[in-house]
């Protein structure tokens, strides 16, 4: 493992719709590809007791995560016939309705996509140290536990 | 021996040293009996440590200038 | 089952990227939802005994067609929890590259967005009647068949 | 008894008729008899029938004006 093939995942805000359409443009001129599996995280009003989340904050132990969202992209490549992979992440303050989570599978077939795109959203939210702080209206906040 | 922490998530809310100058801990073990002792919020969460950015699955020697992460549960996604 | 009720999933031509992302950010209102499941099917270029695929022409029997994605449709909303359901597949001549079915599923929580996404995808392969023409580079072509 | 066809696909570039006017038809099964008879590359084919736009799961009587759909292998998505 060199630390040049690590790949960064991190953006600074919310993912915009435009970046997830450019994303996926990019990928017309792969001809093998035959199907796209698509994950987005959203930030949900959830409803705590009486409060509501008006946003979620995100920080990460950047550097251990990336090495560990590494490991993960080799074991995905190994298991599954992979054309492309990509996953971003949100970090700071993500306000509800907007995106914080982008992963992005294609494979020649459908299947491989559908599979690696789930397991790497199951493994990214278990494995990779980040944390949400949900920020309530009132200002006051609960960190967030990943099930 | 000097040993380099950080904190974070909740756990940044009540650790806020940078660093734990002592001669009484030799591995991460004895580090976490230490940090409980210290701050005694720590019991009740889930926490992981990473010894210079690996995350510790089992008790580790600690040399002096290694940098610990102290990580409450994940939730990232 | 009343006629009203019946949505039209068919596009003339290819899915763009720009409708996808509209499609997203459609979304950024509804605080409920917590995950988006995508499934977007590609046009390959398939080789098949030297021959390659440059495009898919896409028929349907429309009615039934509709009739019966209604009926998945309510299948599926019945078994999981779902916010939102979004379904396009394009007739006429799709080309290599190109997108030529959207599957679009949200909730509250990502397991039932993506495990909701997948079973679409399959009953909509399996049992709408819709027929694909691959027509190569030298001008001639084959039907296709869903495995 | 006119029966008005539907064909789609590959059935469509051999079974170009619209219509077909018999009395010797009277249900699902024995059009599909027929059809057969007069196109042999029909039975290559795992076709399934619609009636009046229904997917037919099982035999069902034909009655005069029904519409027939011949389809092939679907292949969309």
């Amino acid at each position: 493992m060199t630390d040049k093939k690590i790949k960064n995942i991190f953006v600074e805000g919310a993912i915009s719709t435009s970046f997830i359409a450019d994303s996926i443009a990019k990928h017309s001129s792969k001809k093998e590809i035959g199907g796209h599996s698509i994950f987005l995280g959203q930030v949900r009003a959830d409803d705590i007791d009486g409060k509501v989340v008006s946003a979620i904050d995100y920080t990460a132990y950047q550097e251990t995560a990336l090495a560990q969202m590494h490991e993960i992209r080799e074991a995905i490549f190994n298991k599954y016939p992979l054309t492309c992979m990509h996953v971003y992440q949100s970090l700071g303050t993500i306000k509800v309705g907007e995106i914080c989570l982008f992963v992005f599978t294609s494979s020649a077939h459908r299947k491989p996509a559908i599979a690696a795109c789930e397991e790497i959203v199951e493994r990214l939210k278990a494995e990779l140290p980040i944390w949400g702080k949900e920020i309530f209206e009132d200002g006051t906040h609960q960190w967030k536990e990943n099930k | 021996m000097e040993i380099n922490i950080l904190s974070f998530g909740k756990i940044a809310e009540f650790i806020t040293i940078n660093r734990l100058d002592t001669d009484e801990i030799f591995d991460t073990d004895g580090l976490k009996q230490q940090l409980e002792k210290t701050y005694p919020q720590l019991k009740e969460i889930k926490y992981k440590l990473a010894l210079n950015k690996q995350i510790v699955q089992k008790n580790i020697e600690l040399l002096p200038g290694d940098v610990v992460a102290i990580m409450p549960p994940f939730s990232g996604g």
